[in-house]
């Protein structure tokens, strides 16, 4: 697994931004675009966009928080899966560990924030969870599409 | 796509501001717009209208911006965004009554903003309306 | 300079493809969002995307020649100059030793190809070469412009 | 942005084919160029221009697209896109007297393409009108 792992981190589509808030609209844009050209539809494109960006939001303010670092997104498809790794050199911290906020408590009595990483996951079909070999974290996102009539090439 | 804010007046029943947001609200521009709020509830605002029409994306940071314009429009103590989103209460308004507050209402949320709205129930804070003609109606 | 090179690496704004020609607009795309958000303004930017277009062209052709691999482009600017490198992990090649097609020859009475170099070079200020310590090749191309009024932050 | 074509017909003095390039034309899909215009040739084709308003980027292999356009254009043995760009020769146009060849032209290129051929001295080879109209006034 790690060597298949590390196989994707070298030739699949990846962009890396520095540990900066002002980049999560370039992360955004490439996912975008790969989603688009994958064809996995506007809404599905549209919820990869936001899972990523909510992993990588994250990455930044709690991962690294205010100390220079990276964050690398890489996306592939698989048949009807679209796969996005989300890999930073931030401390490790297993997102798929946070409890979710009580969604039955209404909203007005609620605290505001820890929606991240709840919304991340409703916008995917799966989400797992690694450690980098090397240092970091990887988590991975999983968004199955009906390939609708798009040539297999 | 960074986000642009504009502001417009409109009278309803009661003089209304409206904040239109164009582009992507996200964690490294959602304090800006607490501020422009917080600016406006300084200037006498009362009655804000927030047009979503344009806006292409909201992150859950966009989510905390919200709870903390309804806090300011409600006169509560403006959240201190340096000390970070762990500050910020839960709002004091009384729900028991199953009512929804009326002094910030939200218009033309697209497909992607809707949904986040929808899938974290923060949907239930706020009157949304399709349009800001229908919600201009509503004040 | 390995050591800087190294951290520019781990940090700046990167793009890193594998190696098929299909993702050359991905490269060019990125390389336009990074040159507007830098306000080099049009010509400069539309210049730095045909020199990166050609840069990562001849890694995919002549390069890695079909075998697998990656181009790697990253971005940042420092005062006046907006610095690119395009790194891959082809076999070396140091591409400013190519000799300039004689452009004085009618190009009817020239062999059409052997262009991309020199476009490249035609349509940036510098260009410099290095082989990439592990393996593989990194060229530098800088373009300066005037930084009209945009504010430093 | 990928590349579309759109071939329409018009009528100057000649029969025209008009070729409408849109979006990139790069070392992805210059090869379909290429084709496009050999079926057009091998169609009745003699006459031939290349609309290039909406060609936003041009790489240096399409500069080896329109050597070798050129070439069909005049009859001679289409390249093989296979044996590689290697494997296309100099034109056998007569340069001697300065003219250009006539049954090749451009329309429309904005600036980057502009930029390429000048640059490249591949402007030389063709007559290059502004826009649609006055080309096909000058076949
Ligand atoms: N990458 C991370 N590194 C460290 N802690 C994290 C990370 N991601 C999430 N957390 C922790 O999990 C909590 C919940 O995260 P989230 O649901 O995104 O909400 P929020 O970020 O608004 O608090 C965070 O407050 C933080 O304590
Ligand atoms: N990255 C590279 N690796 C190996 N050879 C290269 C590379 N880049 C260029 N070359 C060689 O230099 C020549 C000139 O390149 P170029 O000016 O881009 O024209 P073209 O690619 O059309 O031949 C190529 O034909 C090739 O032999």
């Amino acid at each position: 697994m790690s060597d298949s792992a590390e196989r994707s981190e070298a030739s699949a589509r990846t962009l890396r931004v520095p540990s900066e808030l002002g980049q999560l609209a370039a992360l955004r844009d490439f996912l975008r675009t790969a989603a688009d050209e994958a064809g996995v539809g506007d809404a599905g494109a549209a919820d990869l966009v936001q899972a990523v960006d909510e992993a990588a939001t994250n990455a930044m303010i709690h991962g690294h928080a205010g100390r220079p670092g990276w964050v690398e997104v890489d996306v592939a498809t698989k048949d009807d899966r679209f796969v996005v790794n989300v890999r930073d050199d931030a401390p490790g911290f297993d997102p798929t560990t946070v409890q979710s906020p009580d969604l039955s408590v209404h909203p007005a009595n609620r605290r505001p924030g820890g929606m991240g990483v709840l919304l991340a996951r409703l916008c995917v079909d799966e989400m797992t969870y690694r450690p980098r070999p090397g240092g970091g974290n990887i988590l991975t996102l999983v968004r199955r599409f009906e390939r609708n009539g798009k040539e297999d090439r | 796509m960074a986000l642009e804010t504009s502001i417009d007046q409109a009278s309803g029943r009661v003089p209304i501001t409206i904040v239109a947001l164009k582009g992507e609200l996200d964690a490294s521009n959602f304090t800006e717009l607490i501020e422009d709020v917080r600016r406006l509830y300084e200037e006498g605002s009362r009655d804000l209208l927030l047009d979503l029409t344009d806006l292409a994306f909201m992150a859950s940071s966009g989510l905390v911006a919200l709870h903390s314009i309804l806090r300011l429009m409600h006169g509560e103590a403006p959240p201190d965004p340096e000390a970070g989103w762990g500050a910020l209460h839960s709002l004091g308004l009384d729900v028991s009554g199953g009512g929804t507050q009326t002094e910030v209402q939200l218009c033309g949320p697209q497909g992607p903003v809707e949904r986040v709205l929808t899938r974290t129930g923060l949907s239930r804070l706020f009157l949304i309306h399709p349009d800001r003609a229908s919600a201009i109606a509503a004040f």
